[in-house]
């Protein structure tokens, strides 16, 4: 309970409520499009460079099991996640897997805000976490987006998506950062230090306070979704998090790490899921997976699910 | 001076902006230009929204052609895409380069 | 294809995007396309000058839809306000997209 | 005499300079507008950020008679300064009243430099003094709008005017930093510290870089804007200024306090101001406003106002 | 309503945008709009891959006016430089703003 | 050849390879326009402060010297490339001149990645060297351009070039900064260093990689430059680089020095230099210049250069 008052007064939490303030009332306020992403190509990069370092002194053997366990998940969650859209929420089969391909995939910025908020709480995540972002981002938009194309009903590209998504800036960035900090090692990557890692949680805020703008932009479709899209963007989250989270643990990761794969897994991709889907499904209606993943499911879990996640995490531990 | 050149115009989401530039050389097209553009039409959100803005993309080529590229826009991304294309004549002076 | 229709664009200070793009709506402009500007025209230093850039505002509207943002452009703005407006006619397909 | 020589060789100071020569000599450089606007967004939230913080530490009623004064002070000075224009000046009133509107308001700029140069003299304002900039950027300039529209001479929308300067970016930032760095306090403001502390100074210097080369534009209005509106722009900041020193001192405040209030009240604004007089006053002539307030005003408030402001409240202080 | 005038529009590289400018002040354009873009055309690379975009530079002018830009920046830069330029009827309003 | 390997081992180095792969792979990543003009300022306006800073400690007599040697490599570069090219190369009098410009003025980001590469095997160079930066950039452009107008092949205007280059972004931040940071002094640098000292390295990550995708476009033109200049471009570095070497010593620099002096003779222009060259000589053809300079000497001079120059100087001042 501490633990959740606390995360809603970290500067973080609070920027982002500051950007969706700003937009209801109307203010002109507006970060440059360029400013933005260069913050994202900032954090993207000083994520991976501080796991590829950790990585770099990680045997083998303990990241094996983590990494199988998360493509796994990969693999499961947008298949969840479609057979609820179809069957209980009777949305058509190409809108369903172009929401099932968002919540297969991960949002960077939803691990980031897990890692800072253990970080608050005085846990460190296992070193290797950023790997496990990486390997979660790509299976799961493919396994969602094969489904229409299976049965035909795919109008654009899936290889053209596949590519977009395979070189896509985020895991360009990621995977990049990860061979760049596991070669240069902890001594030559102390010289950049300075800049990606004490710099780091200043430079979400001002990731935050744009992405609640955003954010409020689509708050404004909630009406159009309906109430069944507005459940399955808080009750999916909730599965699939506390389903990672015992598998985590399962598979040899801590409270912390364990809680974090639970906010990867249970949130919906929006940068690299978008990108694809509008390629694969151009006949899909992006306000769905964009209000899904952003307008609910994204704000859930950085103020409620991510301490619930943990919570659930030390209750499992206890109890193994 | 010669009129018989169209500037071709299409405003499209970015995501269309490689492959309508490949429709354009392969219906004759020399060159283009494009500028960054937000805007406003028939469709509610977009995929733009989130991923970046507009492309407003202009070429100059001869009648005929604008007239198949016009074509093919429409028919190739009208139904699914947020995209508009329209086209008009312009004067240009030694047109052998946009030929 | 058509020809009925116009290229409305207005080139003004950023001050008034919201206002002129509300008037454009209110004659029945179904879209519009923005990119930003740079310029310099009859009148001296204008606050976009500190406030930031001008805005081109373009939308491909009905022939008599054109002719009358226009005229209420004149109207309202150009006493005080840096801004011009111009109008031109373009070729469109599916011009119900415009309607 | 030592500490007006030392402030000209404050990097700030000199930053402002180089711009200023830089486009003298006509170079090309020039900081990309996304840069400038995301380097006022970082300044204006950090400064809110640690003024909130302090707040959080202030007990109300220390707080109250300072706001009080400034609250005060925002009302009296776009008088004072309309009555100059208009019977000295023999200025329209539409004009005068645009020009009141800057001078009443406050430019944030010169509120960072007077706090960078008194923390070079070792001194240290109240904390809470970003609140007190947040008082007096709105007042000022409402109270010299209504002027022309109670005589029916504003053309423009008031209302508009107002849903702008009060949504208005720099408010958003200082009000809403201010916020959240109240909530969050002390520890949890200390992750984002690094970024938005450290890093102040530094980029302080490449804000004031382009603030140079703007102001460099107007230097060439000075002709335009003939001789009373430059003696205006520098003897009306010293009257401010030295009457904001006193009551400063009258109502609490230190000397550096003090000194930082009387930088506030004599600053002209060069941002809330000319967007809001643009909508309310469009026949004003923004060649008077901007310069006066970004032409004369500010480059003589930053060199040699300021020192002459920490100066008198020094020997009020010690008068008392 | 008047239609005598053109839009005079210069897409080049950006090195170049100071010296057009200054040549269509001296044939008499009153004002111009300048956008950002970047493009592709007959010419392989050109300085302004590394140095920044091209710019895109417009202009309503006279009928007249217009085709003596279109001629001298025709002479003096196409065979040295990136550049395009071609003009289009426009309708104004109020046409003494540009006279 | 341990140096050689840590050199690859560096984030600097690692970030262009990425950024190299990047273009390969086809990866929309982008670094934003106004992000990079932005680092580009940052990185020039921080070499000139620290040198500033530097030179204010520095005798005259120490610097004098090295100064006029720089000076001389500046006027004896461009002919020696010059005649190569001319000679040796059989290149019309228009682009070698053109390509000699470049090869006469410096490379500020090679200067920096031998800054960097010394610090990292714990040497460091005299704090003056941003100044040789300044004295080697405008007079081997000039010299250049003055070939063929003393033949009438030039074109455009001279005299609009030099202006060009004597105002340009990088030489106004190099030497105003050099400037603020020798009028400011160590005391008043200490508020502004967490900005530009501590950040420094890690821009520099950002800035690389964003390099690196330049020169990736400029390597699709290696075939159309033809073998000569793939070898000019790598030969030339190695003969001004030791020359550089063994002149940097004989006027008293350090091995560190020296080096730095090396990379800086041996690098050739991208930004200055091309600028120029368009203005006053538009007929030669960028191809050649930009992929000369930029897609082979510069990733030459990064990962092998360098090290190299270190090497030869070690050697060198062993003789001596
Ligand atoms: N009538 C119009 N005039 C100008 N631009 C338009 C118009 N309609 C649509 N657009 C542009 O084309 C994009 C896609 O439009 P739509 O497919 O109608 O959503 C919009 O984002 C606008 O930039
Ligand atoms: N003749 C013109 N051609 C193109 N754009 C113009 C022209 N005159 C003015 N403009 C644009 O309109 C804005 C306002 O012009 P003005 O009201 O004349 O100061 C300028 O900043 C230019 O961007
Ligand atoms: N046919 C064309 N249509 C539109 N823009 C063009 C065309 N050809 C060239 N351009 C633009 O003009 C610039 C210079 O063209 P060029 O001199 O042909 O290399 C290009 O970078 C494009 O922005
Ligand atoms: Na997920
Ligand atoms: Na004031
Ligand atoms: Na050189």
């Amino acid at each position: 309970m501490d633990a959740l008052l606390s995360n809603f007064a970290s500067p973080v939490v609070l920027a982002f409520a500051l950007g969706i303030i700003a937009r209801l009332v109307r203010s002109d306020l507006e970060l440059p499009r360029p400013i933005y992403q260069g913050l994202s190509i900032y954090l993207l990069l000083a994520i991976g460079l501080k796991g590829g370092v950790a990585l770099s002194q990680t045997p083998l053997s303990q990241f094996a099991l983590p990494g199988l366990a998360t493509l796994g998940l990969g693999i499961l969650t947008p298949l969840t996640s479609y057979a609820i859209l179809r069957y209980l929420g009777k949305i058509d089969r190409v809108n369903a897997s172009a929401i099932a391909a968002h919540y297969g995939s991960v949002s960077a910025v939803t691990f980031i805000a897990a890692i800072s908020y253990l970080n608050a709480l005085g846990q460190t995540a296992e070193g290797f976490m950023p790997t496990l972002v990486a390997i979660l981002e790509v299976p799961g938009i493919i396994v969602a987006l094969l489904i229409p194309y299976r049965s035909n009903k795919g109008k654009g590209s899936i290889k053209k998506a596949l590519h977009e998504v395979l070189t896509g800036s985020s895991i360009v960035l990621l995977v990049g950062g990860v061979v760049i900090g596991a070669i240069a090692g902890e001594a030559q990557f102390e010289s950049v230090s300075p800049f990606f890692v004490a710099g780091f949680q200043g430079a979400l805020v001002l990731f935050l306070l744009e992405l609640g703008m955003t954010t409020a932009k689509r708050l404004g479709d909630l009406k159009k979704v309906g109430p069944f899209l507005i459940v399955f963007g808080i009750a999916v989250p909730i599965i699939h998090g506390v389903l990672a989270t015992w598998i985590g643990l399962q598979v040899g990761l801590s409270v912390a790490g364990a809680s974090v794969l639970a906010a990867m897994v249970s949130s919906g991709s929006y940068i690299a899921a978008p990108a694809a889907v509008r390629i694969a499904l151009p006949q899909a209606n992006p306000t769905y997976y964009l209000t899904a993943s952003l307008g609910i499911t994204f704000p859930f879990n950085i103020t409620l699910g991510i301490p619930l996640y943990v919570e659930v995490a030390t209750r499992f531990a206890a109890w193994m | 001076m010669d009129s018989d050149f169209h500037c071709m115009t299409v405003v499209s989401e970015r995501l269309l902006k490689d492959d309508i530039i490949e429709l354009m050389k392969e219906e004759g097209a020399k060159g283009f230009s494009i500028t960054d553009s937000v805007g406003e039409g028939s469709r509610g959100v977009h995929a733009s929204d989130w991923e970046g803005r507009n492309v407003k993309i202009e070429s100059i080529v001869h009648d005929e052609t604008a007239k198949r590229i016009l074509k093919r826009i429409a028919d190739h991304y009208f139904e699914d895409y947020a995209v508009i294309a329209y086209t008009y004549p312009v004067t240009v002076v030694r047109e052998q380069k946009f030929k």
